[in-house]
Protein backbone atom coordinates (compact mmCIF):
# COMPACT_ATOMS: atom_id res chain seq x y z
CA UNK A 1 0.00 0.00 0.00
CA UNK A 2 1.25 3.35 -0.41
CA UNK A 3 0.99 4.44 3.69
CA UNK A 4 3.08 0.92 3.63
CA UNK A 5 5.19 2.49 1.32
CA UNK A 6 5.09 6.09 2.46
CA UNK A 7 6.58 4.39 5.77
CA UNK A 8 9.49 3.36 4.17
CA UNK A 9 8.04 -0.25 4.50
CA UNK A 10 7.66 -1.79 1.07
CA UNK A 11 5.70 -5.00 1.35
CA UNK A 12 7.43 -7.75 2.86
CA UNK A 13 10.13 -5.26 3.62
CA UNK A 14 11.35 -5.40 7.45
CA UNK A 15 11.15 -1.49 7.98
CA UNK A 16 14.40 -0.27 8.40
CA UNK A 17 15.27 1.85 11.32
CA UNK A 18 17.64 4.82 10.05
CA UNK A 19 19.74 5.92 12.21
CA UNK A 20 18.89 8.06 15.30
CA UNK A 21 19.06 8.69 18.89
CA UNK A 22 18.38 6.19 20.95
CA UNK A 23 17.78 5.58 25.02
CA UNK A 24 20.65 4.79 26.89
CA UNK A 25 20.26 4.98 30.50
CA UNK A 26 23.62 4.72 32.45
CA UNK A 27 23.01 3.04 36.60
CA UNK A 28 26.74 3.74 37.66
CA UNK A 29 25.39 1.25 40.52
CA UNK A 30 24.37 -1.37 38.20
CA UNK A 31 28.06 -1.07 36.64
CA UNK A 32 29.53 -1.44 40.49
CA UNK A 33 31.05 2.42 40.56
CA UNK A 34 28.45 3.20 43.61
CA UNK A 35 31.79 3.29 45.60
CA UNK A 36 33.11 5.54 44.54
CA UNK A 37 30.50 8.10 42.58
CA UNK A 38 28.35 9.63 45.05
CA UNK A 39 26.40 11.76 41.82
CA UNK A 40 24.93 11.33 40.38
CA UNK A 41 23.76 7.63 40.69
CA UNK A 42 22.42 7.31 37.03
CA UNK A 43 21.93 9.10 33.61
CA UNK A 44 20.82 9.33 30.25
CA UNK A 45 23.33 8.90 27.69
CA UNK A 46 21.61 8.12 24.45
CA UNK A 47 23.02 6.51 22.01
CA UNK A 48 23.35 6.03 18.31
CA UNK A 49 21.91 3.35 16.00
CA UNK A 50 20.02 2.52 12.69
CA UNK A 51 21.21 2.11 8.76
CA UNK A 52 22.91 5.31 6.86
CA UNK A 53 21.26 4.50 3.52
CA UNK A 54 21.66 6.63 0.77
CA UNK A 55 21.21 10.05 0.14
CA UNK A 56 22.27 10.87 3.97
CA UNK A 57 20.23 13.13 4.99
CA UNK A 58 21.60 16.92 5.97
CA UNK A 59 20.81 16.53 9.86
CA UNK A 60 23.50 13.34 9.75
CA UNK A 61 26.02 15.99 8.91
CA UNK A 62 27.85 13.26 6.56
CA UNK A 63 31.47 13.57 5.53
CA UNK A 64 32.64 13.86 1.83
CA UNK A 65 33.87 9.84 2.77
CA UNK A 66 30.72 8.69 4.63
CA UNK A 67 29.00 9.87 1.34
CA UNK A 68 31.67 8.32 -1.08
CA UNK A 69 32.15 5.08 1.13
CA UNK A 70 27.87 4.71 1.07
CA UNK A 71 28.01 5.05 -2.44
CA UNK A 72 30.61 2.16 -2.79
CA UNK A 73 28.45 -0.02 -0.54
CA UNK A 74 24.73 0.77 -2.73
CA UNK A 75 27.41 -0.06 -5.81
CA UNK A 76 28.72 -3.58 -3.91
CA UNK A 77 27.70 -4.42 -0.19
CA UNK A 78 29.43 -7.27 -0.03
CA UNK A 79 32.73 -4.88 -0.71
CA UNK A 80 32.21 -2.17 1.10
CA UNK A 81 30.35 -1.52 4.60
CA UNK A 82 28.19 1.00 4.60
CA UNK A 83 28.92 4.54 6.93
CA UNK A 84 28.35 3.68 10.59
CA UNK A 85 25.84 5.90 12.93
CA UNK A 86 28.11 7.31 15.63
CA UNK A 87 27.41 10.17 17.91
CA UNK A 88 28.40 13.82 16.06
CA UNK A 89 27.73 16.05 19.30
CA UNK A 90 28.38 15.56 22.75
CA UNK A 91 27.73 17.24 25.85
CA UNK A 92 28.81 16.78 29.51
CA UNK A 93 27.82 15.98 33.08
CA UNK A 94 29.64 16.71 36.23
CA UNK A 95 30.43 14.12 38.55
CA UNK A 96 30.34 14.20 42.65
CA UNK A 97 33.43 11.20 43.18
CA UNK A 98 35.29 10.20 45.79
CA UNK A 99 39.44 9.72 44.69
CA UNK A 100 41.66 7.81 45.64
CA UNK A 101 43.04 9.79 48.65
CA UNK A 102 39.63 9.59 49.81
CA UNK A 103 39.03 13.39 48.65
CA UNK A 104 35.77 14.52 47.40
CA UNK A 105 36.13 16.05 44.18
CA UNK A 106 33.14 17.35 41.43
CA UNK A 107 34.67 17.20 38.44
CA UNK A 108 33.01 17.73 34.72
CA UNK A 109 33.85 14.91 32.47
CA UNK A 110 33.59 15.75 28.50
CA UNK A 111 31.75 14.05 26.05
CA UNK A 112 29.02 12.05 27.98
CA UNK A 113 25.78 12.62 26.46
CA UNK A 114 24.72 12.41 22.69
CA UNK A 115 23.42 15.56 21.45
CA UNK A 116 22.93 14.43 17.40
CA UNK A 117 23.94 11.10 15.34
CA UNK A 118 25.57 11.40 12.41
CA UNK A 119 26.58 9.16 9.64
CA UNK A 120 30.45 8.83 9.41
CA UNK B 1 19.58 25.73 -9.98
CA UNK B 2 18.16 22.28 -10.29
CA UNK B 3 20.60 19.52 -10.32
CA UNK B 4 19.61 16.48 -11.82
CA UNK B 5 21.59 16.14 -15.36
CA UNK B 6 24.94 15.68 -13.39
CA UNK B 7 26.08 19.65 -14.20
CA UNK B 8 27.16 21.35 -10.99
CA UNK B 9 27.94 25.23 -10.69
CA UNK B 10 30.81 26.13 -8.05
CA UNK B 11 28.66 26.44 -4.86
CA UNK B 12 28.19 29.92 -4.47
CA UNK B 13 28.24 30.09 -0.83
CA UNK B 14 24.10 29.91 -0.21
CA UNK B 15 23.40 33.10 2.38
CA UNK B 16 20.10 32.03 3.97
CA UNK B 17 18.90 28.20 4.89
CA UNK B 18 16.63 26.37 2.42
CA UNK B 19 13.40 24.65 3.42
CA UNK B 20 12.46 21.43 1.83
CA UNK B 21 9.49 19.18 2.32
CA UNK B 22 11.02 16.01 3.75
CA UNK B 23 9.00 12.31 3.86
CA UNK B 24 10.64 9.06 5.40
CA UNK B 25 13.52 10.28 7.89
CA UNK B 26 12.76 13.35 9.01
CA UNK B 27 15.04 15.00 11.69
CA UNK B 28 14.25 13.98 15.19
CA UNK B 29 13.21 17.88 15.97
CA UNK B 30 11.76 18.62 12.74
CA UNK B 31 7.73 19.19 12.19
CA UNK B 32 5.01 18.99 9.52
CA UNK B 33 7.53 17.26 7.12
CA UNK B 34 9.99 20.36 6.89
CA UNK B 35 13.87 20.01 7.35
CA UNK B 36 16.20 23.29 6.74
CA UNK B 37 19.77 23.01 4.92
CA UNK B 38 22.42 25.40 3.39
CA UNK B 39 22.18 22.41 0.41
CA UNK B 40 19.97 21.06 -1.37
CA UNK B 41 16.16 19.68 -1.49
CA UNK B 42 16.08 16.46 -3.08
CA UNK B 43 13.10 13.57 -4.30
CA UNK B 44 14.40 9.98 -4.70
CA UNK B 45 12.50 7.10 -5.86
CA UNK B 46 13.99 3.87 -5.79
CA UNK B 47 12.86 0.02 -6.39
CA UNK B 48 11.68 -1.77 -3.63
CA UNK B 49 13.08 -5.84 -3.45
CA UNK B 50 9.02 -6.77 -3.49
CA UNK B 51 8.87 -4.43 -6.88
CA UNK B 52 7.41 -1.78 -5.63
CA UNK B 53 8.85 1.46 -5.46
CA UNK B 54 9.89 4.21 -2.48
CA UNK B 55 9.52 7.94 -3.07
CA UNK B 56 11.83 9.66 -0.50
CA UNK B 57 12.21 13.51 0.10
CA UNK B 58 14.34 15.50 2.61
CA UNK B 59 17.48 17.48 2.69
CA UNK B 60 21.27 17.28 1.57
CA UNK B 61 23.53 18.86 3.30
CA UNK B 62 25.83 21.37 0.99
CA UNK B 63 29.38 19.10 1.71
CA UNK B 64 29.05 16.54 -0.50
CA UNK B 65 26.01 17.33 -2.47
CA UNK B 66 28.52 17.06 -5.59
CA UNK B 67 28.52 13.60 -5.23
CA UNK B 68 25.37 12.62 -3.67
CA UNK B 69 23.14 14.76 -6.29
CA UNK B 70 25.08 12.77 -9.31
CA UNK B 71 24.31 9.47 -7.42
CA UNK B 72 25.99 6.66 -9.28
CA UNK B 73 24.08 4.96 -12.01
CA UNK B 74 25.29 1.35 -10.91
CA UNK B 75 23.38 1.40 -7.53
CA UNK B 76 21.28 -1.56 -5.85
CA UNK B 77 18.32 -1.74 -5.77
CA UNK B 78 18.21 1.09 -8.51
CA UNK B 79 17.21 4.16 -8.07
CA UNK B 80 16.52 8.22 -9.44
CA UNK B 81 17.63 11.42 -7.39
CA UNK B 82 16.88 14.68 -7.93
CA UNK B 83 17.86 17.63 -6.64
CA UNK B 84 17.25 21.41 -6.47
CA UNK B 85 17.94 24.71 -4.72
CA UNK B 86 15.88 27.12 -6.34
CA UNK B 87 13.28 27.73 -3.79
CA UNK B 88 12.18 26.51 -0.37
CA UNK B 89 10.05 23.10 -0.81
CA UNK B 90 11.42 23.34 -4.76
CA UNK B 91 11.73 19.39 -3.98
CA UNK B 92 7.86 19.54 -4.15
CA UNK B 93 7.72 20.09 -7.69
CA UNK B 94 10.36 17.28 -8.41
CA UNK B 95 9.06 13.77 -9.97
CA UNK B 96 11.53 11.06 -9.91
CA UNK B 97 10.59 8.45 -12.40
CA UNK B 98 12.23 4.98 -13.19
CA UNK B 99 12.21 3.36 -16.25
CA UNK B 100 10.58 0.02 -16.05
CA UNK B 101 13.37 -2.65 -15.67
CA UNK B 102 13.50 -4.41 -19.33
CA UNK B 103 13.72 -7.79 -18.13
CA UNK B 104 10.19 -6.99 -16.59
CA UNK B 105 9.28 -5.75 -20.01
CA UNK B 106 10.24 -9.49 -21.00
CA UNK B 107 8.43 -11.05 -18.00
CA UNK B 108 5.26 -8.97 -18.95
CA UNK B 109 5.72 -9.75 -22.69
CA UNK B 110 5.48 -6.02 -24.10
CA UNK B 111 8.62 -7.30 -25.97
CA UNK B 112 8.10 -6.42 -29.34
CA UNK B 113 10.07 -7.88 -32.22
CA UNK C 1 46.79 -20.86 24.24
CA UNK C 2 47.77 -17.62 25.86
CA UNK C 3 49.40 -16.54 22.58
CA UNK C 4 46.13 -17.48 20.74
CA UNK C 5 44.36 -16.22 23.34
CA UNK C 6 46.70 -12.79 23.41
CA UNK C 7 45.94 -12.37 19.29
CA UNK C 8 42.31 -12.24 20.69
CA UNK C 9 41.67 -15.66 19.41
CA UNK C 10 40.30 -17.76 22.85
CA UNK C 11 39.01 -21.31 22.05
CA UNK C 12 36.62 -21.52 19.95
CA UNK C 13 36.74 -17.78 18.84
CA UNK C 14 36.79 -16.25 15.43
CA UNK C 15 39.63 -14.23 15.25
CA UNK C 16 37.85 -10.81 15.74
CA UNK C 17 40.02 -8.06 13.69
CA UNK C 18 39.92 -4.74 15.69
CA UNK C 19 39.17 -1.48 14.38
CA UNK C 20 41.75 -0.47 11.78
CA UNK C 21 42.00 1.12 8.90
CA UNK C 22 41.51 -1.04 5.45
CA UNK C 23 41.87 -0.22 1.93
CA UNK C 24 39.18 1.31 -0.28
CA UNK C 25 39.92 1.82 -3.49
CA UNK C 26 37.41 4.21 -5.34
CA UNK C 27 37.68 4.56 -8.85
CA UNK C 28 35.48 7.48 -9.92
CA UNK C 29 34.92 5.90 -13.78
CA UNK C 30 33.28 2.86 -12.18
CA UNK C 31 31.12 5.15 -10.43
CA UNK C 32 30.45 6.55 -13.68
CA UNK C 33 31.63 9.94 -12.98
CA UNK C 34 34.10 10.05 -15.84
CA UNK C 35 31.98 12.29 -17.20
CA UNK C 36 32.70 15.51 -15.10
CA UNK C 37 35.76 14.15 -13.24
CA UNK C 38 38.59 15.07 -15.65
CA UNK C 39 41.13 13.94 -12.63
CA UNK C 40 42.06 11.68 -10.69
CA UNK C 41 39.68 9.33 -12.08
CA UNK C 42 40.30 6.91 -8.65
CA UNK C 43 42.03 7.35 -5.57
CA UNK C 44 42.82 5.44 -2.40
CA UNK C 45 39.79 6.46 0.63
CA UNK C 46 40.63 3.59 2.87
CA UNK C 47 37.79 2.76 5.13
CA UNK C 48 37.53 2.19 9.23
CA UNK C 49 36.25 -1.49 9.88
CA UNK C 50 36.24 -3.85 13.14
CA UNK C 51 34.98 -4.48 16.28
CA UNK C 52 35.30 -2.22 19.45
CA UNK C 53 36.06 -3.96 22.58
CA UNK C 54 36.93 -3.40 26.10
CA UNK C 55 39.48 -1.96 26.57
CA UNK C 56 39.52 1.07 23.72
CA UNK C 57 42.93 1.37 23.28
CA UNK C 58 44.47 5.09 22.92
CA UNK C 59 45.27 4.95 19.29
CA UNK C 60 41.68 4.19 18.56
CA UNK C 61 40.76 7.97 20.15
CA UNK C 62 37.51 6.94 22.41
CA UNK C 63 35.40 9.41 23.70
CA UNK C 64 33.72 9.13 27.50
CA UNK C 65 30.50 8.00 25.96
CA UNK C 66 32.02 5.57 23.85
CA UNK C 67 34.01 3.71 26.71
CA UNK C 68 30.68 4.30 28.91
CA UNK C 69 28.66 2.64 26.04
CA UNK C 70 31.33 -0.20 25.49
CA UNK C 71 31.12 -1.22 29.24
CA UNK C 72 27.47 -1.37 29.15
CA UNK C 73 27.66 -3.56 25.81
CA UNK C 74 29.79 -6.08 27.85
CA UNK C 75 27.26 -6.05 30.06
CA UNK C 76 25.01 -6.68 28.03
CA UNK C 77 24.93 -7.20 24.51
CA UNK C 78 21.37 -7.42 23.55
CA UNK C 79 20.72 -4.18 25.07
CA UNK C 80 23.56 -2.45 24.00
CA UNK C 81 25.24 -2.30 20.70
CA UNK C 82 29.49 -1.53 20.84
CA UNK C 83 30.60 1.77 20.03
CA UNK C 84 31.52 1.78 15.98
CA UNK C 85 34.65 1.54 14.31
CA UNK C 86 34.97 5.32 12.17
CA UNK C 87 37.48 8.14 10.65
CA UNK C 88 38.84 9.61 13.82
CA UNK C 89 41.07 11.87 11.39
CA UNK C 90 40.59 12.57 7.55
CA UNK C 91 42.41 14.90 5.04
CA UNK C 92 41.47 16.10 1.42
CA UNK C 93 42.10 15.51 -2.03
CA UNK C 94 41.45 17.85 -4.63
CA UNK C 95 39.80 17.47 -8.10
CA UNK C 96 39.82 18.45 -11.69
CA UNK C 97 36.15 18.50 -13.01
CA UNK C 98 33.89 19.79 -14.86
CA UNK C 99 31.28 21.87 -13.74
CA UNK C 100 27.33 22.54 -14.99
CA UNK C 101 28.79 25.91 -16.84
CA UNK C 102 31.31 24.07 -18.64
CA UNK C 103 33.94 25.32 -16.74
CA UNK C 104 37.00 23.09 -15.70
CA UNK C 105 37.27 23.97 -12.22
CA UNK C 106 40.23 22.54 -9.40
CA UNK C 107 38.54 22.06 -6.02
CA UNK C 108 39.52 20.73 -3.07
CA UNK C 109 37.36 18.20 -1.18
CA UNK C 110 37.53 18.15 3.10
CA UNK C 111 37.48 14.66 4.92
CA UNK C 112 38.01 12.31 1.65
CA UNK C 113 40.90 10.33 2.93
CA UNK C 114 40.76 8.60 6.24
CA UNK C 115 43.88 8.82 7.85
CA UNK C 116 43.14 7.01 11.37
CA UNK C 117 40.08 5.32 12.71
CA UNK C 118 38.63 5.35 16.53
CA UNK C 119 35.86 4.23 18.03
CA UNK C 120 33.05 6.23 18.96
Amino acid sequence: TLAGRAAGRGPGKKAKSRCSRKALHVNFKELGWDDWIIAPLDYEAYHCEGVCDFPLRSHLEPTNHAIIQTLMNSMDPEATPPSCCVPAKLSPISILYIDAGNNVVYKQYEDMVVETCGCR
Amino acid sequence: TRKEDGGSTAAAPLPKMLLCHCHHHCPEESSNNTCKTDGYCFAMIEDEDSGGQTLTSGCLGLEGSDFQCRDTPVSHPRRLIECCTDQDFCNKDLHPTLPPLKNRDFADGNVHH
